[in-house]
């Protein structure tokens, strides 16, 4: 058999691991693809230029805000909405979640609230706080913090429920008070679990802000895509809409870094 | 802790007629220890063997505290057990370390819950670190140690809490058959310096005569006591024990008890 | 022939459900789809792709998307606001100057932008005098009940609810502005091209139906009640509502838009939007009146 | 120790199991409470009527909605959007994740695309699906396509991925092909994890249900809660989000069930 | 499949010079098995142990064709094995049993690849669940199983396809004593009923020397062939042929030759 047939049949084979050079092509050739037939649709007239903008277009688009600095503040203001919103909800939803994750009594307590209210729209909800949060910084956050919240504690408490009880057994006869378990057993145990939840749902914070920035904000990416759609300017709601999806690209990237430094531990 | 004291008590850790009892789902109650009594002396090395099931675990978490029985009692040093405690240290089955911390770490455990100033529990460790053969390893993290290094640092971190009592649940069984021949002589050398009270449970009819001075060979359904066979074999037990005639005579015994036990699990 | 329209919630739009349930335009062989869609972004976004052949919405507005390759022209006034517009003020807040350095709810891209700005200017001030707080003309209604901003640009019913509640003054409303919130039908160039007679029979249908209005107001308001619904499903607030606005017949319509050749005075109102938005939108706009409207199909009056 | 208080104990435990009637009493509580809550917000005048309708009031709107039909029109119109989108999105992202975890070269060429689109904002493609869509149900379909597919795919592959290298190499060794192995092995291996993705995204689909209805529609829950912010009309936002909520439950629970009559045969 | 047919060949297995090497994670290659030869004649019943990572199961896997060695090559009844196939059965030492098909359907399993008619199919699978005694379970599924049971379906599987050799890695490795015990016996039955060959890995040397015709140990780093052991006790081998003295005398030289394999994993 040719080795060019062998690899072949490892490409078609279920579960054949296969080299990285050849995944990392792979991957790469997949990106060029897309742009590729960005191209041809955009250049090729096949789509109106107003319906989708060159690559051209939407360069030109960032570097005209680049140049006057407005880009880099509205991706400052942006990050601001998404990380404020996304640290109020982690540093809630994690302890939050290990005590539903620990304690049977408190997740029956929280399960059928948290149950209902994370199938709720988060769109819905923005008239209700204008009236009951305002329309500051505080109102954008809360929009965030609606959407992240309740799935974090759903995903941190199963987490923590998965810890064999069988490490908490052997705390215990190591002198371990119920008290010292969720600090010194359950905690850290559930810690990858925990990183791999913020990384997904800081992903997920990104796909607010749109709806974060619907309301009084004077800046941000969403609020210029918002912008944008007023008079079909393509050009920028696709420049704004791939800048999002860079920084959720990267803000995943940091925390599967962070959770390979942090949890070296863990297999 | 409800500690009654009893001085008068003369074994090390005295079961008096232990029933458990499980609610079934079907509103039944399913009888997994009926009315055990047993007695183990200072410094003994105790066996348990019985078939899947009959109990053996529920009678060492009942010991640990990790259980409460249904009926009777069960007092180690005098003191009745209501609830887990450094004194009564236990080695699970499965891997209990604590996959986020050191071999050094896990075995500092205990002694950090009990406020053991840091130059002396660096001792501690250090000796059990060479009782068990892994000083080189102190550094490592569980994922990178073998089976058999992981139950000997179990093993290291309930001795260096210094418990009264060592409770041993089948800490071999997911070992190959070399390794575990090791571990039990790694054990036996290991227990002769610490002169603990051992309560072991095992399936391994060889590994309970080489190890133990008394075998409790109990029956199921409901568990129960069957015999007592006092081990005979002089200490410390040479390499080729298990070809001698004493011991052949005992495994003989020992499989004929169980072979009898018409409480099959598989049919 | 058929023709789809886009709109909002918003009783000024009532001609056209009283010609579309009186069967005005069936009569001329004209079938009219109405779709409420509450952005004007996105009904533009429709229209734009071809989905809808045109839109009901005030001129300023639908300007902004007016482009070479984006071609529609609008044919007909429907109606001006009258009062379905206003400024709502807190206390201490008796003019628009005093509105100086206040924060301002308002939505940028829209009518009530465009209209604020408009009173701006009469009162010597600018956009950038004031504090703009972006948000939908609704939300904005909501932050300044809640308290949340000294004063907002919103409609009808907001504006009643605002007296209602005594949570603050209605400073000035559109009855003050007439013919500078105008809402005009707009239709693709290609199908104005094509359909010239579905057209007229758009503008005849209108002008009988504000006819039909102004002899059955009861009538009216039911049907309007039945098409529009949302905040309007009840006949009596539709008749509280249509006090807001004044409805174009085809004679009111060339009086406001002109005569091929012949603009009339809505030529303004569009100079004004070009200027506003291209402060607004930091972007050069010049739409010329007659590449955003089309008066040809409006005959004088006999 | 007295029986109350050794319940209360075993409420304080981490990991400690409760029985069933407790949990169903802590949660018809956590109904209860929330209820209260709300109730005392609203008729306590706590918070003005205009930004909290009282439980009679939304019901009073439920009813009057009820009353001539419209509730159910639409309901049933937003039924059929979700469910016509959940239903497309499910029958491609399926077999698509099904070949993603199996063959290593899929997975490196769709990775980089599903993993930079599934982190955009749905809300700001409305306008560029009314572009290249139009307003029709395909539209509306779209948008939850768009909301749910990408996680789906994600969800699906991972299970996938999990499943056992030893079960496909057993069914080669009974004389699998490549092609039998996609069929006979990893799609029932997957089938629980499948299900479990599906029970999830369902929820989300819900909450994608207000976006997708910004457009064309003339009956939907979506459409009247959009339509209820002019005259902020609380009541019946409350209510559509109220019926969102539910419905995105019952959906959870029917996939629940299925699961457990299905996959039975999963532990 | 690229089969070179060899009719001359005499016995049922041909391993001829088989070397396997795995790039490590550093760029160098990691000897796994370094020129292995060795022939299994029909119906023998071979039995390779050796210490962990000596490469038994790499061994067996190239046996079955599920890897590629890097020289050398294998020969089964003549034929080169260049890919897995239902001439080759094998019982894996974790449970491979397919969770979601009965007892039946799993043996079932091979014999409907093959397209074998529904009513043959019952009488073979009738006949295998005879002969490992489990009629009355032919309904459940996996999880309702012992591992005891578990491993008995997962022979009677491999049996049902009537493959020219039966590949055994560890299949008993999971199981207590007693029910090993148990399992060897009935393996021993089967085998004699069956006159299949058998290549059984093990790390128990009681259980090497009571099934095997011949025991190949093996020596790690890299994997060699130390010696090979005929056993030459007679067959049917009765209950208590571990206590006889040749068992003994071979017992003592397979556990010095492992003992002084100065490879140890552990220290
Ligand atoms: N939490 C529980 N609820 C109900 N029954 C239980 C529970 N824990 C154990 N049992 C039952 O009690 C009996 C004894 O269990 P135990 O684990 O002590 O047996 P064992 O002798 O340790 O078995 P093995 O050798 O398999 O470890 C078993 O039949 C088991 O099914
Ligand atoms: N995919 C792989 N990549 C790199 N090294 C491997 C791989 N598979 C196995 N090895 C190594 O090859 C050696 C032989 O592995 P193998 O599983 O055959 O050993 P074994 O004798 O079956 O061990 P055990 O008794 O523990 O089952 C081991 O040192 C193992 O670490
Ligand atoms: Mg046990
Ligand atoms: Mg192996």
């Amino acid at each position: 058999m040719s080795s060019e047939s062998r690899w072949l049949q490892r490409c078609l084979t279920p579960k054949a691991a296969l080299p990285r050079q050849l995944v990392l092509g792979a991957a790469a050739l997949s990106w060029l693809l897309m742009l590729g037939a960005w191209c041809a649709l955009s250049y090729g007239g096949l789509v109106p230029a107003m319906f989708l903008p060159t690559p051209v277009d939407v360069v030109a688009a960032g570097w005209r805000l680049a140049e006057d600095g407005t880009l880099l503040e509205h991706i400052g203001a942006s990050v601001e909405v998404v990380l404020v919103g996304f640290a109020v909800s982690s540093a809630l939803a994690i302890p939050l979640g290990l005590f539903m994750g620990s304690f049977r009594l408190v997740q029956a307590l929280l399960d059928p609230p948290v149950n209902f209210i994370r199938y709720l729209p988060v769109t819905s909800f923005v008239p209700l706080f204008i009236l009951w949060i305002g329309i500051g910084l505080e109102q954008r956050v809360a929009v965030i913090i609606f959407g992240v919240f309740f799935q974090q504690l759903v995903m941190v408490s199963d987490v923590c429920r998965g810890v064999s009880k069988d490490l908490v057994n052997a705390s215990y006869t190591l002198g371990c008070k119920r008290r010292d378990v969720l600090l010194h057993v359950l905690g850290p145990a559930s810690l990858p679990g925990v990183l791999d939840t913020l990384r997904v749902t800081i992903g997920w914070a990104w796909t607010y802000l749109v709806v974060a920035e619907l309301v009084a904000a004077s800046s941000g990416l969403g609020y210029i895509s918002l912008k944008a759609m007023r008079g079909l300017q393509v050009d920028v709601i696709f420049l704004a809409i791939a800048v999002i999806g860079l920084l959720g690209l990267l803000t995943d990237q940091v925390f599967r870094i962070l959770r390979m430094k942090v949890c070296a531990w863990a297999q | 802790m409800g500690a009654v004291n009893l001085e008068t008590a003369p074994a090390r850790l005295q079961v008096r007629n232990v029933s458990l009892r499980y609610p079934t789902p079907t509103g039944g109650t399913f009888v997994a220890l009926d009315k055990v009594s047993l007695e183990v002396p200072d410094q003994q090395f105790a066996v348990i063997v019985g078939p899947s099931g009959c109990g053996k675990s529920s009678l060492l978490y009942l010991t640990a505290g990790l259980n409460e029985p249904t009926e009777g009692e069960i007092v180690v040093s005098g003191q009745r057990v209501t609830e887990p405690g450094p004194d009564r240290g236990m080695v699970f089955q499965g891997y209990t370390l604590f996959p986020w911390l050191t071999v050094r770490q896990n075995i500092e455990f205990g002694l950090k819950r009990r406020g053991m100033p840091p130059a002396q529990r660096q001792e501690v460790v250090d000796h059990y670190l060479d009782e068990v053969r892994l000083r080189p390893f102190a550094d490592n993290f569980p994922k990178q140690l073998s089976g058999g290094m992981m139950q000997r640092v179990a093993i290291a971190r309930a001795l260096a809490n210094d418990p009264q009592i060592l409770l041993m649940d089948e800490p071999f069984g997911a070992l190959d058959s070399q390794t575990r021949h090791q571990m039990q002589r790694l054990l036996l050398r290991v227990w002769e310096h610490a002169k603990k009270t051992v309560v072991f449970v095992t399936h391994d009819i060889d590994e309970a005569i080489l190890l133990g001075d008394r075998v409790y060979v109990m029956g199921a359904r409901p568990g129960r006591i069957r015999q007592i066979i006092d081990v005979p074999l002089a200490r410390p037990r040479p390499e080729d024990v298990e070809l001698a005639p004493e011991f052949i005579a005992l495994k003989r015994q020992i499989v004929d008890l169980l072979h009898d036990d018409l409480h099959r699990i598989d049919p | 022939g058929t023709l789809s329209i886009g709109h909002t919630t918003w009783v000024g739009y009532g001609p056209l459900f009283v010609a579309r349930d009186l069967g005005y335009f069936k009569q001329a062989g004209l079938d009219v789809q109405l779709t409420t869609i509450e952005e004007s972004s996105l009904y533009m976004a429709a229209m734009a792709s071809g989905k809808l052949t045109g839109t009901a919405s005030t001129i300023d507005e639908i300007l902004k998307y007016r482009s070479p390759q984006f071609c529609f022209r609008s044919v007909l006034a429907l109606d001006e606001s009258a009062g379905g517009d206003g400024v709502v003020t807190a206390n201490g807040i008796n003019s628009i100057k005093d509105l100086k350095g206040k924060a301002v709810a308002v939505n940028e891209g829209s009518v009530s932008m465009f209209w604020l700005s408009y009173l701006l200017k009469q009162a010597g001030l600018g956009v950038k005098d004031i504090e703009v707080k972006n948000m939908t003309a609704d939300d904005a209604a909501s932050a300044f009940m809640a308290g949340r901003v000294p004063a907002a640009v919103t409609w009808e019913p907001n504006l009643t609810m605002v007296k209602q509640k005594k949570a603050g003054q209605v400073l000035v409303d559109s009855r003050k502005t007439p013919g500078v919130i105008v809402d005009v039908v707009a239709l693709r160039c290609d199908v104005i091209d094509k359909q010239p007679a579905d057209v007229k029979a758009l503008v005849e249908g209108v002008n009988k139906a504000v006819a039909y209005m102004k002899a059955h107001p009861a009538e009216s308001a039911k049907i309007i009640a039945k098409g529009v619904g949302g905040y309007l499903s009840k006949p009596e607030d539709v008749s509280e509502a249509l006090k807001g606005v004044r409805f174009y017949d085809t004679a009111g319509s060339v009086g406001l838009m002109g005569q091929p050749g012949k603009p009339g005075p809505l030529k303004d109102v569009v100079s004004l939007a070009n200027e506003t938005w291209s402060v607004i939108q930091g972007k050069k706009f010049s739409v010329g009146y007659d590449d955003l409207v089309d008066t040809r199909f409006l005959k004088p009056a006999h």
